[in-house]
């Protein structure tokens, strides 16, 4: 069975999105309130295309066989004589239909408002970029007021427990630097004892020993000549002062010494 | 400071430059005022274009402004010899567009539901040309890929925003309730 | 045949949107004039767009046509392709820097006792940024220049005034003052 419309339209037939587009078609065709879809004859016609796609060998998709079950499932249900006067909330079997219909139709007339768009907005022209100078880059400074509270706060505490260790060091330094005069006296016996002239200013300066370490040396040098196992010379005022070892019979480590504090 | 007038000379002379839309950030700070004061002033200003005998106007795309041609100059662009590259959505494409534009992030499952048919391929489509994009994952099960639409679609399809949708009747669905007849 | 004032507008269309320059020949053809009546139609156009409040001007290159930006403008155009990045202090600036707000006018020499390090580089950095400036000498001998923070550093950490500064704790207070180095 072929209807006219359905010859109509077979050159359209393969166009339809889905089982809705062709249900929406259909409704549209036939001028249908949406909401109150004559089942009956929708469903016939919607098998009419199925049918002609048959014929046409399309391979039908399984959406649109879908869709017919339902129709017919409606059709059905709407077919069946009732006994009983209709009860107030019986649902009426299109209902889901028509929602899901009305859903789509807003999708469907949204599509056309963006085809209108497309054509107007595709008609409008852009420039392309002018050529930039380099990127450049601007640092802004990021600060925060509480950092630097808090950085001030850090560096004074660092500060004062610097300053704390500093004077102890120093206490320390005072009190347990006691350059002793018997070790200086035993560092130049040694010096001498290998047969060595000292440059007094070599062993001892103040740039590499301590005030105290030099005068302490210096007074361990008189006792060493005082003692005469060492002469002292000094060719020039002010100038440097050579310490020469002088012969021996005694054992350097013999020697005794005044041992001045 | 400038005044008004200047401000709208530099606007002219940076979208100009720029060819690409500019942000509203980049603007404020290149005319040293703020984002808000920058947004009223673009707003007025893109009103000026348009009805003043200019062959240019200024386009508002996600919180960022192009000047372009006014549309209805096309034909004697034409003349100028570019090529044109146009090629169509199909209809498919449009109405999955369309879905996507008012439910994004949206599942391509939610997309179905709603269409009738898979859409797979359209969807493919559609990433490809930069039309839509992917969102993210659902939390439902399986955390199927979410879709939305790009800067690309506000451009193409001319609005400004997403917030730019027209909208569409919400109390449909309650309409056709109440419209339900009851036989 | 359009009035001039189309005639202009559709000018102003053709020349943004091919960037380049157009020949005489081809905006003749456009919009339907001769040559010499569209010499002219330029000329004048040319010199309207000088003259108006516009941030892009005509400049004729050798009978041909193009609309560039108008060149007071480029310091404009310039913050286009600026990027402005967020940059903070190092920890030896901010404490040097924190030395000087908190003891101001002071010597380097006393920022490095606290400091316990040298800190001539920093100084100099902090001077260059405009954070900090000289402020006269010290009394002591030597001479040496004191140090001060300056307008700048009030905009940057956004005080009104010196005495904007965030107090220290009490006992804070008086650990500082203990330990201020003596020069």
């Amino acid at each position: 069975m072929k209807s006219a419309l359905t010859e109509a339209c077979t050159l359209k037939l393969e166009k339809f999105e889905g089982p809705f587009d062709l249900l929406f078609y259909l409704i549209e065709k036939n001028q249908i309130d949406l909401y109150d879809i004559p089942i009956l004859e929708i469903t016939d016609q919607y098998m009419d295309y199925l049918n002609a796609m048959q014929e046409l060998d399309l391979e039908i998709a399984s959406e649109f066989l879908v869709m017919a079950a339902t129709l017919l499932h409606i059709k059905s249900r709407m077919l069946l004589p009732s006994r009983e006067p209709v009860a107030e909330d019986e649902v009426d079997p299109r209902e889901e239909l028509i929602l899901k219909l009305v859903e789509y139709k807003k999708y469907k007339e949204f599509s056309q408002v963006l085809r209108e768009r497309e054509q107007k907005w595709e008609r409008v022209h852009y420039k392309l970029p002018e050529p930039l100078p380099q990127i450049e880059t601007e640092y802004e400074l990021d600060v925060s007021p509480a950092i630097l509270r808090s950085v001030f706060a850090d560096v004074m505490k660092r500060y004062r427990e610097k300053m704390n260790d500093v004077s102890m060091k120093m206490k320390r330094i005072l009190n347990q630097e006691k350059v002793s005069l018997k070790s200086k006296i035993r560092e130049i016996l040694d010096l001498l004892g290998r047969g060595l002239r000292i440059c007094f200013s070599k062993i001892y300066n103040t740039r590499e020993k301590s005030r105290l370490e030099v005068a302490t040396g210096f007074l361990a040098m008189l006792q060493v000549v005082k003692v005469g196992r060492a002469e002292v010379e000094q060719p020039t005022a002010f100038g440097e002062i050579f310490v020469t070892p002088v012969a021996s019979a005694h054992g350097s480590e013999n020697v005794r010494f005044d041992e001045g504090e | 400071m400038e005044s008004i007038h200047d401000v709208e000379v530099i606007i002219e002379a940076v979208l100009f430059a720029s060819g690409d839309p500019v942000s509203l950030e980049k603007l404020a700070e290149i005319i040293g005022h703020d984002k808000k004061t920058t947004k009223s002033l673009m707003t007025n200003l893109m009103y000026k274009y348009q009805n003043a005998s200019r062959g240019i106007m200024i386009r508002e795309i996600d919180n960022a402004y192009q000047l372009c041609t006014k549309p209805e100059l096309d034909e004697y662009i034409i003349k100028l010899g570019s090529v044109r590259k146009k090629q169509g959505l199909t209809p498919a494409a449009y109405e999955t567009l369309s879905i996507i534009a008012y439910n994004q992030p949206v599942t391509r499952a939610a997309i179905e539901q709603i269409r009738g048919v898979s859409c797979e391929s359209v969807l493919m489509k559609l990433v490809e040309r930069n039309l839509v994009r992917e969102a993210g994952r659902d939390d439902s099960p399986g955390k199927p890929k979410l879709y939305e639409t790009t800067e690309e679609f506000l451009r193409v399809f001319g609005f400004s925003s997403i917030k730019d949708l027209p909208a569409l009747e919400l109390n449909e669905v309650q309409e056709v309730m109440e419209n339900m007849p009851i036989d």
